[in-house]
């Protein structure tokens, strides 16, 4: 019953601070090259499905509805999908089960967001995430539950911030190598432990900055995948879960819905030994802290020992498990819904061994994005396959 | 208006109420949970956020779909026919009485840089437009858009859930202000408050399950441009493509003679006319014309909005398409009591996202 | 099972008011860059022609929705414009009545898709019709920006 | 991105453009506003906070004692049974100095924000409240902590009816 899903095609805009672009245009861009590097046209295309953050960013309501002549979705059956900062990775899953039905034989799946309308900050869109009667009138913003999230876990595990910090100074690093990346540098510990601090324990250079941008992917059912390219990357295995609204009832230091929605997407690809039989990884990165505990949901990682993994070089590039070869949030960007998109080209370009400069030493046939969002809540995870 | 009760109490209402009714514990037996919602109409920025504890889903898939409410019945059919539900939930709901301000937000979904900013205009100036140019391109009489409103008043008022029933004539639809000329505020449905909840299931599970199973023989979704300038205002092109879709998996190749009852967009009096030509239940600039004739009556050849549909019961932003499902499921069940259309064996629901939108969605329903 | 302990009593239901209060700042985008130039600077509407299909399309495009292609060729419209549709509305956008009924209309133009709405001034409302010419009621040069502001509103040619 | 792909698209805007004014500015003020009901739990927790205590809901079957109240049990999927009134005591289970405000501007003072436990409820059930009367560098995970309530007359039926939780003196 259920069929075979590849990505036959990527695409990906600049990430920057502000784009001149629209919405739509900005949708166009990664749509108009994911079509072109699977040397398909508008026409080849059966169904639609996008992904984007809070309508509060790009200041249109019931915003899929308004881009998506951007994502060439006139006259063709086209869904929103939408679980907050995991809606990146969620979109191409979307995309999965219009296929994977035997409803639709290709698919494009776009991500998009623009951050920068939003004035004085994109930030304030936060604020309007939280319980509007319980928690708002204390005046919250995300720093706060990031923050919160963050002490909770170094308490539970005796973690420093400088081992957390390891995590921005690799994957600023790896994004100098990404040509759409907004934040590439070459940083170490010491600036990040210098940074000015924000929402303590985090720091500026913890966190990964606003952004506008979008990417895209083509899916395909096998049969045609295998019509269009000699190297499809298998989509074999989704998994998505939600935690409970009452996220102050929760422990903050470990998230069971990442290990949830990893062990669905797991089951799925028949992935028994995650650790040895993933070879690259994408972890969802918005503040450092936020890979290494990832790594831990996602079973890449015993539960406190992501710090030290990371310390000893094996998430490097030419590491063992390289993670966050993209450059990360931290590096390329987080236009919210696009950077997960990014994640899911990034494995895409690393299992075809297309990703240049930031190609991982090991020979990867197997990969895994994943990304977080809503109140310390959401996972959305996919296994690859080349 | 619903003031004793939180949004999520009143999902938790409708939930507990369809997980009664399928036999189902939601935290055992479903595998995937889908709300459709809007964050403006909720005032939260990402509503799945609070949406999985009433629902059973704590820990399990769900996710939301910024859609109608029948996109979320689509997508839970993929997730089924997928293999990674058996049984899957569909939430969607209208809290429109928290909301103080809804046509501000209907507003802003208009293009900002060229439908909207530069002028301050009622939203539903956009429905004035369409059924000017509707009635104008296919000769369509204006009193016949007031007649939609009378029938679906008055099927409302047979129907417990029928809010906004009346037993009015053409004169006072055609006499009440005017909302956008020619529509008047007679013919534009209100907002009103309601959680709905579905159990799908795949046709396996759904023989065990036992009960009263409906069908889903068909369902297509689709969206014309949203460029509002593009459009042509006398189709709703996207209903054409959806039932297109629809039909073509139900394998229904006659439209007009294949359903027993209809429940379509309403939402305004002419989208029932423009609707009905568009799912090819009346030839183009017939629609009118049929339904002033009572060829649409609850006892004419075809009922449509026997229920009353948004005109009689209340417009319930994105769980329309829900409502309109659930009306047609209780007639399949023969379980809709003085509504009931005798010998009802198979549906058809639509529904359209509303203003500003051109999206919408058709479902073939059958027991 | 439903909730097993409802309120009863209007006083004991409580409601929690806020507003979410945003402010925007949009960009005209790559096309709509060009055709804030044309308007600001020669008071016209500038068109995108798709190479492929042909259609021409207004506002300027960046891209044919239908091809999916880039367009690269604008030109500034130079026939006055048509009323496609008309409405009249008693209400703004927050839902209050407004002093004098505003007149809307779409303003298409012979051979272009797309098209422009905006407000429409006559002495009597029924004096529009479809199809009735209309040009742009413009303010000067030096108060313009490019956005449709620019127009007070079209009126019968 | 491919090594086959040369060109990326997109045209950054950089913030001297802005200040310049060199594109065009839509700016358009948006507010929504919204009178939500609080329903039966949250109408009746913002009424005994006006009264100047916390109440929670008991679920039986799992004998979880709830805070923030709700009328349904998440984990058992169906009604919670009875009111119970807890303390306004807590434990700090995290901890945070904010240094930011909603729209990313800088504060002058720090707001210190907590998760804090409620004595009486199941273990870990807390709630989001900000801390005072205490210095950011003493403040510890585990740390005792009491409300401080706004004076009776003041207090509205809402969460800031609690000034904040300050350091119980042992």
């Amino acid at each position: 019953m259920r069929r075979r899903v590849a990505i036959v095609g990527a695409g990906i805009t600049l990430f920057r601070r502000r784009m001149l672009e629209t919405p739509k245009e900005l949708s166009f861009e990664a749509s108009k090259m994911a079509l072109d590097s699977a040397g398909l046209t508008l026409k080849d295309i059966q169904s639609v499905v996008s992904g984007s953050a809070p309508d509060a960013f790009d200041g249109v309501h019931m915003k899929g509805e308004y881009y998506l002549d951007g994502m060439g979705a006139i006259g063709k059956p086209h869904e929103r999908v939408y679980v907050g900062g995991g809606t990146g990775v969620f979109t191409p899953i979307g995309g999965w089960w219009n296929v994977a039905s035997g409803l639709y034989d290709t698919c494009l799946c776009v991500a998009e967001e623009k951050m920068s309308p939003l004035h004085p900050h994109p930030q304030y869109a936060f604020w309007s995430i939280f319980d509007q009667i319980l928690e708002r009138p204390l005046g919250t913003t995300l720093l706060w539950i990031f923050s919160l999230e963050m002490r909770r876990y170094m308490h539970k595990y005796g973690i420093k911030e400088e081992e957390i910090a390891e995590v921005a100074v690799k994957n600023k690093g790896n994004a100098i190598d990404h040509p759409c990346a907004q934040l590439g540098a070459k940083i170490t510990v010491d600036d990040v432990m210098r940074s000015e601090p924000i929402c303590e324990p985090v720091k500026r250079l913890d966190v990964s900055p606003p952004s506008d941008g979008a990417a895209a992917v083509i899916l395909a059912s096998e049969k045609v995948a295998k019509k269009l390219t000699d190297q499809p990357v298998w989509l074999d295995g989704v998994g998505w879960t939600l935690d409970s609204t009452h996220w102050t009832n929760r422990d903050l230091a470990y998230p069971e819905y990442v290990e949830k929605a990893a062990k669905m997407a797991y089951k799925m690809a028949g992935i028994k030994n995650p650790r040895k039989e993933i070879d690259v990884a994408e972890p969802y990165d918005p503040f450092d802290y936020k890979e290494l505990h990832h790594l831990e949901g996602l079973q890449l990682a015993g539960k406190g020992e992501a710090p030290k993994m990371t310390v000893d070089g094996v998430t490097q590039r030419d590491g063992d498990l390289p993670v966050c070869p993209s450059g990360g949030l931290l590096g390329v960007g987080n236009p919210i819904a696009a950077a997960g998109m990014m994640k899911i080209c990034e494995i895409f370009w690393q299992l075809r061994g297309e990703a240049g400069k930031r190609q991982v030493k090991k020979d990867a046939r197997t990969g895994l994005a994943q990304a977080w969002g809503d109140l310390m809540q959401v996972g959305t995870v996919t296994v690859m396959r080349s | 208006m619903t003031p004793g009760l939180s949004t999520r109490e009143l999902m938790f209402e409708a939930a507990s109420r369809a997980y009664e009714d399928a036999g189902i514990d939601p935290r055992k037996d479903v595998q995937s949970f889908v709300c459709c919602t809007e964050d403006f109409w909720e005032g939260i920025s990402i509503t799945d956020e609070y949406m999985p504890d009433q629902l059973g889903a704590v820990l399990r898939p769900l996710c939301t779909i910024s859609s109608d409410g029948i996109i979320g019945l689509a997508t839970a059919c993929m997730h089924i026919m997928s293999g990674i539900a058996d049984v899957a939930v569909v939430e969607s709901h209208s809290k429109i009485s928290d909301v103080v301000n809804p046509d501000e937000i209907a507003s802003f979904g208009y293009d900002p840089i060229y439908t909207h900013h530069h002028f301050d205009a009622d939203p539903r100036f956009l429905a004035g437009m369409e059924m000017a140019r509707y009635l104008k391109d296919t000769g369509t009489k204006r009193e016949y858009c007031a007649q939609v409103a009378v029938k679906n008043k008055k099927n409302a008022l047979s129907n417990s859930r029928g809010v906004h029933g009346a037993n009015i004539d053409k004169g006072i639809v055609m006499n009440s202000p005017v909302a956008a000329s020619p529509l008047t505020e007679l013919e534009s449905s209100r907002g009103i408050d309601a959680s709905i909840v579905f159990v799908l299931a795949s046709a396996q599970k759904a023989r065990k399950l036992g009960k009263h199973p409906v069908w889903i023989r068909g369902i297509g979704w689709s969206s014309d441009t949203p460029v509002v300038e593009d459009r042509d205002f006398a189709r709703a092109e996207y209903v054409e493509q959806a039932a297109a879709r629809a039909y073509k998996m139900a394998n229904v190749k006659s439209p007009a003679s294949y359903f027993d009852l209809a429940e379509v967009d309403d939402t305004y009096s002419y989208k029932e006319l423009q609707s009905l030509e568009a799912l090819r239940l009346a030839p183009k600039g017939k629609a009118g014309k049929m339904v002033d004739t009572g060829v649409f009556d609850v006892d004419g050849r075809l009922p449509v909005n026997a229920s009353g549909g948004s005109l009689g019961v209340g417009h319930l932003l994105e769980a329309t398409g829900l409502h309109r499902t659930l009306e047609a499921v209780m007639q399949l069940r023969g379980q809709a009591g003085r509504l009931q259309v005798p010998r009802a064996k198979r549906a058809l629901v639509q529904s359209w996202r509303g203003i500003p939108t051109a999206t919408g969605a058709v479902a073939v329903l059958g027991n | 099972m439903p909730i097993l302990e409802k309120i009863t009593q209007q006083s004991q239901a409580r409601h929690w008011t806020d507003s979410i209060p945003l402010e925007y700042h949009y960009t005209a985008g790559v096309a709509g860059e060009e055709f804030r130039r044309e308007l600001k600077e020669n008071g016209r509407f500038l068109s995108s022609k798709c190479a492929k299909c042909k259609t021409t399309y207004v506002p300027a495009r960046m891209f044919c929705p239908s091809c999916f292609i880039e367009i690269k060729e604008n030109t500034p419209l130079e026939k006055p414009g048509y009323v496609y549709s008309h409405t009249t509305v008693n209400r703004n956008r927050t839902g209050e009545p407004v002093d004098e009924p505003l007149t809307m209309a779409l303003i298409k133009f012979e051979g272009v898709k797309g098209g422009i709405v905006h407000r429409l001034q006559v002495e009597e409302a029924n004096s529009v019709s479809f199809g009735t010419k209309v040009i742009p009621i413009l303010k000067d040069r030096s108060e313009r920006t490019g956005a449709l502001t620019d127009i007070i509103a079209f009126k019968p040619q | 991105m491919s090594q086959k792909i040369t060109s990326y698209q997109g045209h950054e805007i950089t913030p001297d453009e802005v200040k310049q004014g060199k594109y065009l500015d839509i700016v358009y003020k948006f507010e929504p506003k919204y009178s939500w009901a609080a329903g039966v739990a949250i109408s009746r927790f913002l009424t005994e906070l006006k009264e100047g205590k916390i109440v929670a809901r008991k679920c039986h079957k799992c004998e979880r004692i709830l805070v923030p109240p709700r009328m349904y049990c998440e984990q058992c999927f169906r009604p919670t049974d009875e009111w119970v009134q807890i303390k306004d005591t807590g434990t700090i289970n995290t901890f945070s100095i904010s240094h930011v405000g909603t729209d990313a501007r800088r504060l002058k003072t720090p707001i210190l924000v907590a998760v804090v436990d409620i004595d009486g409820a199941s273990p870990g059930m807390g709630i989001l409240h900000n801390l005072g009367e205490v210095e950011p560098s003493k403040i510890t995970i585990g740390m005792k902590v009491q409300a401080v309530w706004k004076r009776s007359e003041e207090r509205q039926g809402a969460i800031t009816d609690i000034r904040y939780f300050k350091p119980i003196e042992s």
